[in-house]
């Protein structure tokens, strides 16, 4: 049973109709013609209705559904090639982050990404696609090897946050965040991150420093995710939908705040509904920005890296009038 | 590209006498009778004499307990006197328009007679210059948002432009400042890039934990310390041991996330008891001249 | 600098139709009534017909069982015909007068047709040019002195000025040749630092894992592959499992130091089966053109 | 109790014996000190002889004598000050290597040692002086460090070899050797490495990588332990002596074969007679040394190291009659 989300039974109900009048017409050899067009052109109009109406948490189930496409789903959908590269060459292989070496228009890129489950026992597998230390020094690792051999990275983030465990604690899941973030920042070879779902504070940051931020339409990205936010005002994680609304997450606000670049349009009901039409926007998005980059000469590329995340932060200077307090 | 003030302001805004008189004001409770002079410690419940919790480093000399300590109160124990040069002041806004966020800076202000979360400037330790930065606590948990990130980037862009050692004190619970969202959260890789550009100048940085250091202060630039110290006992961490221990609904071990867990699991240089902390932190900027 | 010979030589050393027609070296033993054209599978004990077993990439087409491939053989597998052009042959001193080690020596080269534990040379892979170095087993268990030493150098050097991919083929089962001592430890330190300067080049280094590396060859240029593949089962470590198992006097798990076992703790990149190789191999050195 | 080894009791017995008459003669009164001057000078004479004629098993056992100066013993004798730095920042901190930053003649530089115990307790503590791939990283880590901030790197090399465990196996305990030794060759430092003790195989290379290489006089450094060698010749680990002398393990030998650039001669009857003498030597040794190499300039340095070490290995090209093989 696919998951239907309740805004969606309008919607999935009329289809569902239109679907059994099809046959019906088929089967009957009328000529209905227009009428047919007429009806889908409704459900196109409640499909727009719908979809730009959605709330901030809407959204963010959105990002979560089970049948949205998930890293090795889009790198099957957008690139030619995929070998998978394994370890992080001390201690272990997180299977919460695939990465390896793809292939797109003839050119080799480095692809890294957090991988969900789709099922029961893929998830225990992935993890729920929440990574371990080792998940991002596998990531660092094959982002270094991209630099030595200047091929562009590209990151796939969909991720809740980086696993809060007790193994996790040990090896340094702070630390290595840390590292990513800053290692990262200072790489020669163009890159793309793409929001592809859930970003989720440090541990989407740490594989989140680009060149081009992307993000999809329905996914989510902030500091903290609904539910721990509405934890902390309410202790009732039950408001989460209260606090999306505050936490401003949806790719709408992060554009506006510039913290992104671009958002990938989706196919009308989002990219669980079509992944073949999601792959191919993915993908046009993704040729754009890299080709505008790559054109970029490495050093410039890290300068202006830096420039653009040097500048975020509201804040303003005090004022004078404020400051008389002797010391 | 430095914003760092050129003019130094005749002002500055804190006040480290009067958050002294003030009294401890964590980890401790008001003495007997409610007397202002005196802090019960929270630990073995002994009455002490603020002036001589002020000597003792805020540590009780019953008990050993580390009171928290205030950024001003950091700042008096670390500093040589006379040598802070605070950088210019900058406040929060409140991008998001986070209801109630503009009230608690205010008060948050009002309690710790700081801009924000943040104390930093160029001081001198025992003779040695350097741009000594200090989380408080008090200031919504310690939290980062915009100013406590581009006081800490500015921090390490002063320390490159003069050569500088940058020597920051974290303590910040929560890590990222919720109220300031996404903001918040890219000040992790402001502050991470800024001392990735300050140890690419081969300059000394140098990282010391305090309770707690947790979240995105820890997972940026506290953690990128050429040499990482800790207080005994500081909390240390990324996830809260609560989530934690609701994640993974397993018994969370005795020490789990203190400095000496850290330690032994290899992720700070040492534990530096805070009577010492003032001439560690010294001896290490001598070995980085 | 470079020690590679100028003047190919119109010979070589290696005679593969002959080493293949002898028979399989390892894993294998004659077949009924000893017929040499047939050999029996050490693991199902099937009886397998050479030229199939050839073909067959000497894996058992009954149990799956991994035949030791001389390197030869494995030259065979792995190279496009008639395109390895073997570098300048060197043969072994006897640098502490170990006794008994130049019989050793002459008597490998008797059994192998080799000049020593490694083939090397240039060649291409499906239309790849690279550097191609091979360790043979069967010469004093592929242990490294100084001419595997020099001759990995020499690879990598030839690899920098000809800008060539390297693949390595490893398969030494105790690692350092005691019996060349110090030099033998020394060309670990050799060997690594060709290893990081051919990387500092910006060239592409392959190291493959075959059945055993271990020691002196897996904690030098083995491990420091850009990307590390293994067979199936292969064993991988540093300590032979009964050193480990004697200090420790622990039971070694079921899979330890195996293929399995390395790419699970995250040493290698992947498991490639035998019959793929070649294909990964070249796919490999198309996205490092 | 201290070990007295069997070659050291003629010695020993002399010098009770010369000891008790001097005692005597003091509580005496007698003018006895022309005879006194001649024993002590037998004494000399039987020293020396007996110190040149060790063999190599002997001088193994020197190497290992429990009251020869350990790692962090040699930290204190030879430098003003020392802060200690601990772990790797992604596993562990192991207590079988240490290392810091101490000072040397009014400079800091970087310390880096495995260490012993000398009791049991110490011993656990220690692993016996047999580090796991987090020593090594530690170890790396402290180099790194050292490099960025210009400070010479001294390592003391005392170790039978890295630990032969599961979970160092596990973590990778011959991929961070070869780190190691990689790394450590491109480092922009002065680097002096001393064997002070044992020199087992590739544990001790991992941190022997350096621009000189000096050697107590009874330390010993081979590509595996007597008892090693004595096991895969003969299946009999009691025959270590023999192995010994056909490891050419002693300073003597690898002087000689220019893999080491001195030999620290130790006090009469070994470092563990006199750890003051010892020290004093040792550190005449290593300003000398590194005052050489401190005035090379960094890439000089690198260049000058990989060539001392790309030459070692006795080879020779095939003639031409033995080739005469076709393919
Ligand atoms: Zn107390
Ligand atoms: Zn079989």
């Amino acid at each position: 049973m696919p998951t239907v989300f309740e805004w969606e039974k309008p919607l999935v109900e009329l289809e569902e109709k239109i679907n059994e009048l099809r046959n019906f017409i088929f089967e009957q050899g009328i000529d209905f013609k227009d009428e047919l067009n007429d009806l889908e052109r409704k459900a196109d109009k409640l499909r727009k209705e719908i979809y730009e109406r959605l709330t901030p948490w809407q959204r963010v189930r959105m990002a979560r559904h089970p049948d949205r496409p998930t890293t090795l789903d889009y790198i099957k959908l957008v690139f030619d090639d995929f070998f998978e590269l394994h370890g992080d060459r001390r201690f272990g292989d997180d299977h919460a982050i695939v990465g390896g070496i793809a292939v797109l228009d003839g050119e080799p890129v480095t692809v890294i990404g957090p991988q969900k489950g789709r099922d029961t026992k893929e998830n225990i597998t992935r993890n729920f696609g929440l990574p371990h230390p080792e998940g991002y020094r596998k990531a660092l690792r094959l982002m270094q090897q991209a630099e030595r051999f200047h091929r562009p990275i590209i990151t796939l983030i969909d991720v809740v946050g980086a696993y809060p465990g007790i193994e996790a604690e040990q090896r340094g899941q702070g630390l290595v965040i840390a590292e990513c973030i800053e290692q990262m920042s200072f790489l020669k070879v163009p890159i793309v991150c793409i929001i592809t779902g859930e970003g989720g504070s440090g541990g989407a940051l740490a594989i989140g420093v680009g060149d081009r931020i992307l993000m999809m339409e329905h996914a989510w990205y902030s500091v903290i995710s609904p539910e721990m936010c509405a934890t902390i005002l309410w202790k009732d994680a039950n408001r989460a939908s209260e606090a999306a609304e505050l936490l401003k997450l949806t790719s709408t606000d992060l554009l506006k705040f510039g913290i992104i670049d671009d958002v990938i349009t989706e196919p009308l009901g989002g990219a669980h509904r079509d992944h073949e039409g999601t792959g191919r926007q993915l993908k046009a998005f993704l040729r754009r920005h890299l080709s505008e980059i790559k054109r970029i000469p490495p050093d410039e590329l890290v300068k202006h890296r830096l420039e653009r995340f040097r500048k975020i932060g509201e804040y303003q200077a005090k004022k004078l009038n404020e400051m008389q307090v002797d010391m | 590209m430095l914003h760092v003030f050129r003019n130094k302001p005749k002002y500055a805004t804190v006040r480290p006498e009067k958050a002294n008189q003030d009294g401890v004001e964590n980890g401790g409770s008001a003495g007997k009778g409610n007397d202002p002079q005196w802090t019960r410690c929270d630990n073995c419940s002994s009455l002490i004499y603020n002036k001589e919790l002020h000597k003792n480093n805020y540590v009780c000399h019953h008990c050993g307990f580390y009171f928290r300590m205030s950024a001003v109160q950091r700042l008096q124990q670390l500093a040589d006197e006379n040598t802070f040069q605070p950088f210019e002041p900058l406040v929060s806004c409140n991008p998001l328009d986070f209801p109630g966020y503009p009230a608690k800076i205010t008060q948050c202000q009002n309690a710790t007679q700081l801009d924000d979360a943040i104390l930093i400037g160029e001081a001198k330790i025992e003779g040695y210059g350097c741009v000594l930065g200090i989380i408080d606590f008090g200031f919504i948990g310690g939290s980062m948002g915009s100013v406590v990130g581009e006081q800490i980037t500015r921090g390490f862009e002063y320390g490159i432009a003069k050569q500088l050692p940058v020597v920051i004190v974290s303590g910040g619970g929560g890590g990222a400042r919720m109220q300031e969202g996404i903001f918040s959260l890219m000040q992790m890789a402001k502050t991470a890039q800024a001392v990735g550009r300050f140890k690419k100048a081969g300059l000394f940085y140098l990282s010391v934990l305090t309770h707690p250091t947790m979240g995105g202060i820890y997972a940026s630039f506290a953690s990128l310390g050429d040499i990482i110290l800790a207080e005994p006992k500081a909390l240390i961490g990324f996830a809260g041991p609560r989530i934690v221990a609701e994640t993974t609904r397993q018994k969370l071990p005795p020490d789990f996330q203190t400095a000496e867990y850290a330690l032994k699991h290899g992720m700070i240089d040492g534990i530096v008891i805070r009577s010492e902390m003032k001439a560690t932190i010294s001896k290490l900027l001598s070995y980085h001249l």
